[in-house]
Formats: C-alpha cells, sequence, structure tokens
C-alpha cells in the first residue's frame, strides 16, 4: 500500500516536473509573446498541481496536505489573472 | 566541493559583481540594484561560513532578518531621493 | 535519491526562463519569464521539503505562492509605454 | 545529485545578477532582480536557514521588486554617462581581487563557533523554542527595537521627500476576485507564520513582509491608500509598534531592573504581545514606504 503510493506520487511528481519543462521549453521557443503566454499559463498551472499532487502522496501524515492545494489554488488563480492582465497590456 | 564552498564562492563572486556594478555605473537604479545584490552576496558569505551540519546558528540568521528588513527601507529612501534628483548620480 | 533529482530537474525548469529574460524583445515576455521562474520555484520548494521532510519548506513555497503574482501586478499597474 | 543542485543555484543566482546590473532594459533588470530572489530563497533553504528564506521570499518577491518598478517607471530609461574603458578595467580588476581575498579569508580562517551551544543552553529561559525568534526578540531584543527605529527613520525621510503618490491603472474586473482569495489568504498565513514563529520557523518579520504583500496587491490594484486617511492611519500604526515596544521596553525594566529583560516564566506573553504589534507596525511602515506620504503632507513640486 505504502510503497504503491509512493510510487504513484512519483510517477504524478515527474509528469509534473515534464510539465514545468514543457512550459519552460514553450517560453524559449515559440514564436509571439501571446503564444509564449499560452504555453506559459496552462502548462505551468497543471504541472504545479500534478507536482503538489505527488507531493502529498509522498507526506508521511495527511497534515501537510492543506497547505499543497492552498499552494496549488493561488498558483492558479494568479497564475490566471496575471495571465489575463499581460496579455492586456500587451494588447494596448 | 561541499555546499559551504560553492556558497562561498558565488557570495564572494556577488560581492566583486556589486562592487564593480558600483564604481562604473552613474544610473541611480543600477546603483540601488547593486546595493541589494552587495547584501545578498555577504549574506551569503555569513551564512556559508556559520554552515555547520550538526548546529543550527541562529546568530547570523537573525543579523540577516534583521538586515533584510532594513535593507528594504533604506532601498525605498534611496530610490525616493533619486527620484527626487531626476536619475542621475554623476550631475 | 530520486526526489533530488526531480528536484534538480524543476530548477533547470527555473533556470531555462532566463534566456526569455536576457532576449525579451517586448516588457512583457520578461515579466513572463519572471512569472515561469517563480512556479518553478514553488514546484522546487514543495519536491526539497518531500526530499528532506521539513515541513518549513512548504511555508516558504506559500508565501512565494501568495506573492507571486506582485510583480505582474506592479508591471501591469504602473508600467506605462511611454511617460 | 545535491552537489549538481546546490551549483545550479549558485550559478542561477550570478547569472541574475550580472543581467540586473548589465541589462540596458529596466523592465528587463528588475525582472532579473526578482528571479534572483527566488534562487537566493532556495540558496537560504539549502544553507538551513528556513527563517531568512520565508522573509527573503515575501520582501525580495514582492516589495523591492514592486519599488523598482515603481521607480523606474519614473526615471525613466537608463542613463549611462559612458566611463572610459581603462574605469571598467580597473573596477574589473579591484572587485576580482576583493572577491579572492574574500574567498581566501573565509577558505582559511579558522573561528570557533561561539554563538550556538551559548544559544542552545539559554533558548529554555527565553520563552520560545525558535532559536531564531529567540535571539532577536529576547537575547538581543536591542537590536530589534532599533531596526524599528531605523525603518520609522526611512519613513519621515520618504515622507519629507514627498514624492508623487503612486497612480495605478484602474483595475479589471478579473483582479477581484483574485484579491478576494489571495489577500485573506495572505492575512491568515501571516498570522500562521506569526504564531508559529515561538516554535518554528517563522516570526514577526516573515508575517510583516507576507502582510506588506497583500497590502500592495491592494495599492496596486487602487484600493488601498487613495484617500488622506489612509496614509494616516499607516503612518500611525507604525509609529504605534515603535511607541508599543518602547513601552514594553519601559515595563520590563520596572518589572524586573533590566531594559527588555522579561520577567521570568511570562517570557513568551511578552514576545507574543511584542512581535502582533511589531507585525503589524512593520507592515504598515513597508507599505507607506511603497506609498509615499499622505496627501496632507505632500507639497506640490
Amino acid at each position: 500500500m505504502t510503497l504503491a503510493l509512493d510510487l504513484a506520487g512519483i510517477a504524478l511528481a515527474a509528469a509534473g516536473v515534464a510539465f514545468l519543462l514543457l512550459a519552460a521549453l514553450g517560453v524559449w521557443r515559440l514564436p509571439d509573446t501571446l503564444c509564449r503566454l499560452h504555453a506559459l499559463t496552462k502548462a505551468d498551472t497543471a504541472g504545479l498541481a500534478l507536482v503538489a499532487a505527488g507531493t502529498t502522496c509522498l507526506l508521511p501524515s495527511a497534515g501537510g496536505a492543506l497547505s499543497l492545494v492552498l499552494c496549488v489554488v493561488l498558483v492558479a488563480i494568479s497564475g490566471a489573472t496575471i495571465g489575463h492582465l499581460i496579455g492586456r497590456a500587451h494588447q494596448e | 566541493m561541499t555546499a559551504e564552498t560553492i556558497y562561498l564562492l558565488s557570495g564572494a563572486g556577488l560581492v566583486g559583481l556589486a562592487f564593480w556594478r558600483l564604481g562604473t555605473s552613474g544610473d541611480v537604479i543600477r546603483r540601488v540594484l547593486a546595493l541589494n545584490v552587495l547584501a545578498v552576496g555577504i549574506a551569503m558569505l555569513l551564512l556559508a561560513a556559520a554552515q555547520d551540519p550538526a548546529t543550527v546558528d541562529p546568530v547570523p540568521q537573525a543579523f540577516l532578518l534583521t538586515g533584510i528588513v532594513v535593507l528594504v527601507a533604506v532601498t525605498a529612501a534611496l530610490l525616493a531621493l533619486g527620484e527626487r534628483i531626476g536619475g542621475d548620480c554623476d550631475e | 535519491m530520486i526526489l533530488d533529482l526531480l528536484a534538480t530537474a524543476a530548477l533547470v525548469a527555473t533556470l531555462a526562463a532566463l534566456p526569455r529574460l536576457v532576449v525579451g524583445p517586448t516588457a512583457a515576455d520578461r515579466i513572463l519569464a519572471a512569472q515561469l521562474s517563480g512556479t518553478g520555484t514553488v514546484a522546487t520548494l514543495l519536491l526539497l521539503g518531500a526530499a528532506s521532510g521539513a515541513p518549513a519548506l512548504f511555508d516558504v513555497a506559500l508565501v512565494f505562492a501568495a506573492l507571486s503574482a506582485i510583480a505582474g501586478l506592479a508591471f501591469v499597474a504602473l508600467w506605462r509605454r511611454d511617460p | 545529485m545535491s552537489t549538481a543542485f546546490d551549483i545550479l543555484v549558485a550559478l542561477g543566482g550570478l547569472a541574475c545578477a550580472g543581467i540586473a546590473l548589465v541589462a540596458g532594459n529596466r523592465i528587463g533588470s528588475v525582472a532579473a532582480f526578482v528571479i534572483m530572489g527566488f534562487f537566493v530563497a532556495l540558496a537560504w533553504v539549502r544553507l538551513g536557514a528556513p527563517d531568512v528564506a520565508l522573509a527573503e521570499a515575501a520582501i525580495g518577491a514582492g516589495l523591492t521588486g514592486a519599488l523598482l518598478l515603481r521607480s523606474a517607471n519614473r526615471l525613466g530609461p537608463v542613463r549611462e554617462a559612458g566611463v572610459p574603458i581603462a574605469v571598467h578595467g580597473i573596477a574589473a580588476c579591484l572587485s576580482l581581487a576583493l572577491a579572492g581575498g574574500i574567498v581566501w579569508a573565509f577558505a582559511t580562517g579558522t573561528a570557533e563557533a561561539v554563538y550556538p551551544s551559548l544559544v542552545a543552553a539559554r533558548v529554555g529561559e527565553s520563552g520560545v523554542s525558535n532559536p531564531v525568534t529567540a535571539v532577536l526578540l529576547n537575547f538581543r531584543a536591542w537590536d530589534t527595537l532599533l531596526e524599528v527605529a531605523v525603518l520609522v527613520v526611512a519613513l519621515l525621510l520618504v515622507s519629507g521627500l514627498a514624492p508623487v503618490r503612486i497612480a495605478p491603472a484602474p483595475p479589471s474586473e478579473l483582479v477581484l476576485p483574485f484579491l478576494r482569495i489571495v489577500v485573506p489568504v495572505a492575512v491568515l498565513l501571516a498570522g500562521h507564520l506569526l504564531w508559529k514563529g515561538a516554535t518554528a520557523p517563522g516570526g514577526a518579520f516573515q508575517a510583516a513582509a507576507l502582510l506588506t504583500g497583500g497590502g500592495l496587491a491592494l495599492a496596486l490594484c487602487g484600493l488601498l491608500g487613495a484617500g488622506r486617511r489612509t496614509g494616516h492611519v499607516l503612518v500611525l500604526a507604525g509609529l504605534g509598534g515603535l511607541a508599543l515596544f518602547l513601552a514594553a521596553a519601559l515595563g520590563a525594566a520596572i518589572l524586573t531592573g533590566g531594559l527588555l529583560d522579561y520577567p521570568a516564566g511570562s517570557a513568551k506573553v511578552w514576545i507574543i504581545a511584542i512581535e502582533s504589534a511589531l507585525t503589524l507596525s512593520i507592515a504598515a511602515m513597508l507599505v507607506s514606504l511603497f506609498l509615499g506620504p499622505s496627501e496632507g503632507v505632500r507639497d506640490d513640486r
């Protein structure tokens, strides 16, 4: 049971890191600002959510899970809002 | 190479970089940035010197906490002064 | 061990923002780079915290997550293209 | 493996510092400085100083970046006088020599670490079990008192200079839901860090830095600091913290005969009370340092 949980946690975290690397690649290689914004806001948030889910599986107790969930919520909402604001500022 | 050595070298590098820029730039914001980088470099030197895997030395950490808050106050004051004089120290 | 490896990979994702920071070309691109490395840092801290079992690192990650928007907000609110 | 991690963090910090100091683009330079704060916080974590990392996270990512952006916007593009190449060379040589000397001094110096054992021996009497908080608010509370005084001086200086108040662009309707979540969470987290600071990493400075971040978010969306009254309230809150700290110092002196020498047994109550007041007052002062003086103080330039 614990082993399965550990394996799942590591798989989720690895998938999350892969998303983060993809986001970085997108920001690096895509041709214009709005494309890069698109890559950043989605892949980044998904990557962090997966990393946090993986980390939750690896925690010794469930007590620390709350701060991880809060982390994901905060990053998701600020990423979305800032992405929108930067996109709009760029368009003007 | 231990973590201590790595951060010692990097702290010394940050101090050197900051001093070079302080000596060669006349731009207010660059100088303030250099001052901030200098503070970070010194903090890194202090923490790397206090690094010991067995015990935690709380005294440098307390100094750095005080230093961070004082530094941000000084930065705000310097930037307010810089805005007042208009951005060019060499005039 | 494998968590250390993952943390290093997340750190590489954080570092990958730097070329965009140097090249630009617009101000929005540079702020975007800062946003990307903010998320990368949060992920790195989470993985480091899981690797070392130190719950204090989750607090540091939380503080970064709560304040990751400030630089972007300041840019959008204060920056004028031609002041 | 962790060596590779440390090397990447150190290189990232150095690279960002270099970009911040050399870039000809204002936004690029400020963004590089903000990213340097991320690497530096990771370095503090690796060096076993999560207390410092918390404060760096909140101040470096939030307040300093916002301050620099504000000034960059007002001062316009980089204006360099064009220093002769010889001066660049001499400065580079001197800086290299300085860096080399520092490395030599720290690598060859042999000093006994005296503080850890001293602090560990007395931390039981200090009323808190986090040694950093014990040093800040009990053993060296004097330093902390004077630090708050430094903040007050900086605040007076900024008020005296009377810079133009920030005038953020009107927020879009999408910002409000964001603020409704982020600002309350920041306040909650600040309370959490303040309370935790007695036993684990956290404390008054970290909590204050976080509250400042929340305040900045409100100010940048035009919801704080628009009126004259907010400015006065913030300055009064800042001064009130210093006054309360001084009153606590005098009260402790009357009770025990030594300045900031808390009565035995109730040290924790004193420390938590002082820390709570400090959190509010430091946050108020930092926010007003960003906002500039209140309307009533400003003269027309």
